[in-house]
């Protein structure tokens, strides 16, 4: 396989890293922590979201190994309770909803665009700080005893019953939405301000357009989940009985106001990732991507749509009949352009000159596991089976089929993708190739059989079950190992390649990205001369023109 | 394309092919007016977040009072129509201040501005007092939900001032209790707004300082500009306030 | 920072440099406008009290908030310039409305149509 | 086999007999359900496939080894519209029966028999009308329409039998509802399916399916005694309601015969539906709807009664309605053995009860308007 790679391209092997590039600028701790530069900034996230991935990880082992056995033996079903919920917040607020933006966001957006950096550098630098600062709060509620109300913070059980940290996390998330929200911020006003000449909309690259979706997302949807936040603070607190059935509030409310994040925040967790496959599938199909405007339009609906449907959260939570109505059936409009991406994503291939690196093997994955998550989605957005389904590990496969095998997979995608432009280097491919499939294996056998245990009825949430369903869940438990060990590789090779991987030039994949084009790593103000842009997005024979051209100049 | 690049100072590559920086040009913008451009988008995004911020206390108090109606009239003839008046002008003329502000600074007449922008300060300060004013009221009657919060103005309203003026009728007392949401929403709304202001006094006073030693005069504006759009926000979500707190159904006497 | 030294042409050059940007013109709004909204919004401000104390029935509260709409928009237009700028930024002031309106609107209408029953 | 060792095997011998991947269908709603789950199914392994097999087959066609120079391609409008609008239609399709189950779901029949369900942190406690209390399980015939009146006492719970693929939240401070009619005697699991706190894994019951003789037995061997109207007649004279509610003249609230099920005209204009909800809240909230022509007077009882002498209440005041009580007459009580048969309803409500009970019983309570399929 590795004769078909791109990567043994010539400049490979006269490639050298370039002596001055954004990491080796500046030294010593101090020129990282106040950094304005987008590429350390992305670096910083890429550590600190590995970190608290792993945290959240080690709590999905203690899950999984508590599920072995019927009973809840390794733990208490309190402690179980303070796990799952730690698991669900550190996974979402603290790897999954800053994982692709944060990071590779971050990195490529303004090199993608022409730019020197992000419209507001400062402002970037503070989204690090309070992403740290929410999630070191966060660590701090997980050590001085945890909190148990599920991820959703569902009152009146968050606001009268639990006796946990529920202010300290719900601080901590307040905080992190406020890091997610000025990085949605900067994007937005990066796409529309900083195009380098030339730049039009419709010459960007899909990965921007899915992460200026998904920004539009994180402005519009996250402070509603701040003001969710402080309203059960107060609750908790004072008692204002907004959300207290005793004192005449409705508790459903701030469900309304949870989903009205939460749902579009789903979409935050996706369309970044979906930005990704854009991006992978075109090089390592050589062709440009198949009706770009459709794919790039799908983001934008999906991000609108998004806001639409946040009560199919809540079908059986006492909405009325009418909502039922209305959310059930715009939840299947939404449901659409999410198809046409991945069958537009599925006829890029058609004709293209396929490879099969890292980056294509998790692309692959992304599409199989994606499309059975959300088709899964689909029965849960149908009200009637909705009603079966519900609170049962069927929702649990679900959202970890759409977010583990579809947005996990396309951030390994992605890092993999540009590990070279990042750090200068090739990740080793043999050992990267096994690790993806060590993934979507374990990823199968622990997540499937969910699916059947959720069909059989099995709740979410619980720490001892009927013994029945045992042999599914010590399926999964073992799928669950295997899974580890697929993300633990990663990060043993990746840290490897820093040292010993293969230089890998400017452009080892010959992609057309202008993020390409330039040094690897880049420089800190990433292009000697702003670019103009004068061709469109994937554009192979553009491509194809420069490399005749410098072989003309070299020669 | 080559992969040691020469190394071409930015600054130098910038000067030969464009025009100079001036002092606060940030080193990423192209131009000036990029920059503006830029930061005056941000901010309008930001005011969006805000919108959506309040936007969740909105749909709260819009529900509640449509559950719970006689609580929430009987609530708001507890409040001072003549303090919330005075404040809703406090505030407006403080939006205008803060508007002419920005003119000063656009037509750079440095002493003008700072007159303005202390104005500004001033009317916020103002509007604080008399929101003190207001708190203080409420908490000396014991209408702060949750610290004994007293049903008496509503269950006896000829014990009470305001409910007597307002020619309350005894309420039931279910519906006594649902006033306490009410104030709930008062205080999260108004306490809310206060907030903001609070921070804005505080952006404020800073300006001033900074408007005193000349800082906006010189053409670069966008601070002066953004935190004008930061106070007229504030200045909107209280328009909003006061009629959905103080007047709601002040003819039923 | 510096200011004094900068001559005034520069900024006035680099603003008309732009060519690739959304173009906007930086339109100074002159005090006499300010004054009339400042006025327009006292009026208002009157208006609504003057309002409450009408027995209007159910329009009573729409008639509150039809004035406050109308006043808020005249601060945006006017005291934050939305009525002079770009397109994207009246575009942007429209999404933030949209949304909220999305979020107040589909909210309320839970709660309204829950009193249908079960139908 | 003999090679593996005897406790693995037994091991596995246990696992392979008792390894359902489907739930059993026990109720009349399951099929239909399944059907619809089936279909989504079949829609989602042909999307899948259709997936797999185009990643794969373009992934053969048109590697770099065969196909060295790839040909670029703008896309194609006819098939962007194809795969939007044929996934669109199928989404339409499971809407429109989803909602339809949905609705059969949580619509029940008009001659459902009723059982309340309160859930509290962590116990399910069920009320039968004839009095009879269990607590993490429910004992319901075979072949018989069955109603749940559910409602917390504190956080959200969620009633779930998967055997019948019914599920409905208790919700603190509202009555909802459920119904379903089991087919097959046997015992199933129940499941508190909303996350409730720390013992949440532990709210969980069995919901025991008889065949009417078993349930007849069942139901005269664990009565309390007393009915859960005649304990909500005890609760009405000692909350000292009769004082108002009395059916005299001279009254000070309204006759309370007949109302259930009746359109009540409001002060505030607008009419309202008195079904259980609409009893609970009046009296909880009593001010929150008042009925023409009364005044405010009535005290709130919140806090003096609990969320059972809710129940006893509302089914005492269901009971004081002639066709409520042909209603249960037809479906519970001629269940119970002759002498606890009827169970005497005291009260305004003395017009010839079996006169009414022949002319009635075809007559459904007003806003269900479900009949059994
Ligand atoms: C990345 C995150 C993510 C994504 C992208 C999605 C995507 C979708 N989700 Fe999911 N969801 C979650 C994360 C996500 N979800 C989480 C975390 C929860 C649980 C929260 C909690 O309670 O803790 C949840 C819960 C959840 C529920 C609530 C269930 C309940 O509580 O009862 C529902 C209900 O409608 C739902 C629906 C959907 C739908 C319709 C989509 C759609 O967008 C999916 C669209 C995609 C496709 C449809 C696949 C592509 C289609 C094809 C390839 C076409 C195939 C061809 C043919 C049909 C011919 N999700
Ligand atoms: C981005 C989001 C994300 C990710 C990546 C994951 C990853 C995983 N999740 Fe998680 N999960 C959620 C989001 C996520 N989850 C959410 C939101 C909930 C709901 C919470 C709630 O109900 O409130 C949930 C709930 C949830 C449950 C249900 C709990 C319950 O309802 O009772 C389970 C059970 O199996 C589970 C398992 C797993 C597993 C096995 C992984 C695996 O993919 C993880 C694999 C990774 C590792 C294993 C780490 C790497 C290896 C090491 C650190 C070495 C050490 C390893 C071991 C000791 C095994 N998760
Ligand atoms: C002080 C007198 C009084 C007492 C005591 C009283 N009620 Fe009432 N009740 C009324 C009045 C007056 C109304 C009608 C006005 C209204 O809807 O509030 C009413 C209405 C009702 C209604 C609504 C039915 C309808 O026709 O409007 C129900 C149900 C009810 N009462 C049940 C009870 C119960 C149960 C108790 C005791 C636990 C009780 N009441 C005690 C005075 C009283
Ligand atoms: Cu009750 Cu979970
Ligand atoms: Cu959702």
């Amino acid at each position: 396989m590795s004769t078909d790679t791109i990567v043994s391209l010539p400049d490979q092997s006269t490639a050298r890293i370039p002596k001055v590039n954004f990491l080796n600028k500046e030294n010593g701790l101090l020129s990282w922590l106040l950094t304005g530069d987008h590429k350390r900034i992305a670096i910083l996230y890429l550590i600190s979201i590995t970190f608290f991935f792993f945290i959240g990880g080690a709590l999905a082992g203690l899950i999984r190994l508590e599920l072995l056995t019927p009973q809840s033996d390794l733990m208490a079903t309190d402690t179980y309770n303070k796990v799952f919920t730690m698991h669900g917040v550190i996974m979402i607020f603290f790897f999954l909803v800053p994982s692709v933006p944060a990071t590779l966001g971050n990195f490529l957006i303004p090199l993608m665009l022409g730019a020197k950096d992000l419209a507001l550098p400062k402002v970037n630098l503070l989204s690090w700080y309070l992403y740290m600062a929410g999630g070191i709060l966060a660590l701090y509620t997980m050590i001085t005893g945890g909190v148990d109300t599920g991820w959703t913070f569902t009152t009146p059980l968050s606001t009268h019953y639990v006796n946990t940290n529920v202010l300290t996390t719900g601080l901590a998330v307040f905080v992190a939405g406020f890091s997610s929200i000025f990085t949605g911020l900067n994007f937005i006003v990066t796409i529309h301000k900083m195009r380098a000449p030339g730049m039009t909309w419709f010459r960007m690259p899909l990965f921007v357009w899915a992460h200026y979706a998904a920004s539009i997302l994180m402005v519009l949807g996250t402070p509603v989940l701040a003001i969710a936040i402080v309203l059960v603070a107060l609750e908790r607190t004072i008692g204002i009985g907004v959300f207290d059935p005793t004192k005449g509030g409705d508790p459903l409310l701030f469900q309304h106001l949870f989903w009205f994040y939460s749902h579009p925040a789903v979409y935050i967790m996706i369309l970044p990732g979906m930005g990704v496959i854009s991006e992978t599938i075109s090089t390592f199909s050589r062709k440009r991507v198949f009706g770009y405007t459709a794919v790039a339009f799908s983001s934008v609906a999906i991000a609108v749509f998004g806001f639409f449907v946040w009560a199919h959260h809540m079908f059986i939570m006492g909405i009325s009949n009418y909502s039922m109505l209305v959310f059930s059936l715009l939840t299947m409009l939404v449901a659409v352009p999410s198809a046409i991406k991945i069958f537009n994503w599925a006829f890029t291939l058609y004709k293209g000159s396929i490879t099969f690196e890292t980056p294509m093997l998790y692309t692959f994955g992304f599409m199989g596991l994606f499309t059975i998550g959300g088709l899964t989605g689909v029965f849960l957005g149908t009200s009637g089976t909705d009603i079966h389904l519900t609170e049962t590990y069927f929702i649990v496969a679900h959202f970890h089929f759409v977010m583990v095998g579809g947005m996990l997979m396309a951030f390994l995608a992605g890092i993999h993708f540009w590990w070279p432009k990042m750090t200068g280097r090739m990740y080793p491919e043999k050992i990267s190739q096994l690790a993806a499939v060590v993934t979507f294996i374990g990823f199968n056998l622990t997540f499937f059989p969910q699916f059947i245990l959720g069909t059989l009825g099995m709740p979410r949430r619980y720490a001892s079950y009927p013994p029945e369903f045992q042999i599914l869940n010590v399926f999964s438990t073992a799928g669950a190992t295997i899974l580890g060990v697929g993300y633990l590789l990663p990060v043993l090779y990746l840290t490897w390649s820093l040292k010993y991987g293969a230089i890998a030039g400017n452009n080892p994949w010959q992609a057309t990205g202008l993020e390409w084009q330039t040094q690897s790593p880049p420089l800190t103000e990433n292009f000697l001369v702003t670019p103009i842009m004068d061709h469109e997005a994937y554009d192979y024979e553009w491509l194809d023109g420069q490399k005749q051209k410098e072989v003309a100049s070299v020669g | 394309m080559s992969d040691s690049p020469v190394l071409v100072h930015h600054g130098e590559v910038e000067i030969a092919h464009e025009h100079p920086h001036l002092p606060y040009q940030r080193h990423h913008f192209e131009t000036m007016a990029q920059q503006n451009d830029a930061t005056n988008f941000a901010m309008w995004l930001f005011l969006l977040t805000e919108i959506m911020f309040f936007g969740g206390l909105f749909t709260a108090y819009l529900i509640y009072r449509n559950w719970y109606y006689p609580a929430f009239v009987a609530g708001s003839h507890q409040l001072n129509v003549i303090w919330g008046g005075i404040n809703t002008l406090v505030l407006i003329t403080s939006s205008f201040t803060m508007a002419m502000g920005v003119w000063c600074a656009e037509t750079r007449r440095q002493s003008q501005l700072v007159l303005c922008l202390v104005l500004t300060f001033i009317l916020g300060l103002g509007f604080l007092g008399i929101k003190t004013i207001e708190y203080k009221e409420k908490i000396e009657k014991h209408h702060v939900p949750g610290f004994h919060y007293s049903l008496q103005s509503f269950l006896n309203p000829d014990s009470d001032k305001e409910a007597k003026a307002a020619g309350d009728k005894p309420m039931a007392l279910d519906m006594a209790r649902h006033t306490e949401v009410y104030f709930s929403l008062y205080f999260a709304m108004t306490g809310m707004h206060a907030l903001h202001m609070i921070i804005g006094i505080g952006i404020l006073g800073f300006m001033i300082l900074r408007a005193r030693a000349g800082g906006y005069t010189t053409g670069h504006i966008t601070f002066v500009e953004n935190f004008g759009l930061y106070w007229h926000f504030v200045d909107i979500v209280w328009i909003f306030l006061f009629p959905l707190l103080y007047l709601i159904s002040r003819h039923a006497q | 920072m510096s200011q004094h030294h900068e001559p005034v042409e520069a900024r006035m050059n680099d603003h008309d440099s732009q060519g690739n940007l959304e173009e906007h013109e930086h339109h100074i709004v002159s005090p006499v406008v300010y004054l009339i909204i400042f006025a327009a919004l006292l009026v208002g401000t009157a208006l609504t009290v003057f309002a409450s104390y009408l027995e209007l029935g159910i329009l009573n509260p729409i008639l509150a908030i039809a004035i406050a709409v109308v006043k808020a928009t005249l601060v945006v237009l006017f005291f934050m310039h939305v009525k002079y700028s770009s397109k994207l930024t009246k575009l942007t002031v429209g999404a933030g409305m949209f949304t909220f309106l999305i979020l107040i609107g589909m909210t309320l209408s839970d709660y309204i149509s829950r009193a249908w029953g079960r139908w | 086999m003999s090679h593996i060792s005897p406790i693995i095997w037994q091991f596995l011998v246990k696992w392979m007999t008792n390894f359902p991947l489907f739930p059993p269908e026990a109720s009349t709603i399951a099929p239909q359900m399944d059907a619809l789950y089936f279909f989504m199914v079949l829609v989602s392994l042909i999307g899948l496939t259709l997936v797999i097999l185009l990643v794969t087959s373009f992934s053969i066609l048109y590697s770099k080894k065969r196909h060295p120079v790839a040909v670029q391609i703008e896309g194609s409008t006819l098939l962007e519209a194809t795969w939007t609008i044929i996934p669109l239609g199928l989404f339409l399709v499971m809407f429109v029966w989803g909602a339809l189950i949905y609705f059969r779901v949580y619509t029940p029949p008009a001659n459902a028999m009723n059982i309340y369900v309160v859930g509290k942190q962590w116990m399910w406690k069920a009320e039968h009308p004839g009095g009879q209390h269990e607590i993490n399980a429910l004992h319901v015939p075979v072949g018989r329409a069955v109603q749940l009146t559910l409602i917390s006492q504190d956080v959200f719970h969620s009633f779930s039998i998967p055997a019948f693929r019914v599920k409905r939240e208790a919700i603190p401070g509202r009555y909802t509802t459920v119904w379903f009619e089991a087919t097959m005697p046997g015992t199933y699991h129940l499941f508190c399916t909303q996350y409730c706190g720390t013992d949440h894994s532990h709210m969980v019951g069995d919901v025991v399916v008889m065949t009417p003789e078993d349930f007849k037995k069942w139901l005269s061997s664990s009565t309390s005694g007393a009915s859960l109207a005649q304990n909500g007649e005890r609760l009405f004279a000692s909350l000292s309601c009769a004082a108002c509610h009395n059916a005299r003249p001279d009254a000070r609230g309204p006759s309370l015969a007949n109302v259930y099920g009746s359109r009540l005209s409001l002060s505030s204009g607008g009419t309202v539906l008195a079904d259980d909800a609409y009893l609970r809240e009046s009296i909880l909230n009593p001010s929150q709807h008042i009925t023409q022509g009364y005044a405010p007077i009535m005290p709130t009882y919140q806090g003096q009664v609990s969320e059972e002498g809710v129940i006893a209440l509302v089914e005492y005041i269901k009971n004081l309605n002639s066709d409520y009580r042909v209603q249960q007459t037809t479906n519970t009580t001629d269940m119970l053995p002759q002498s606890e048969g009827k169970a005497a309803v005291a009260g305004q409500n003395s017009a010839g009860q079996n006169a009414a009970a022949q002319k009635s019983a075809g007559q459904k309570p007003a806003g269900q308007g479900m009949v059994k399929p």
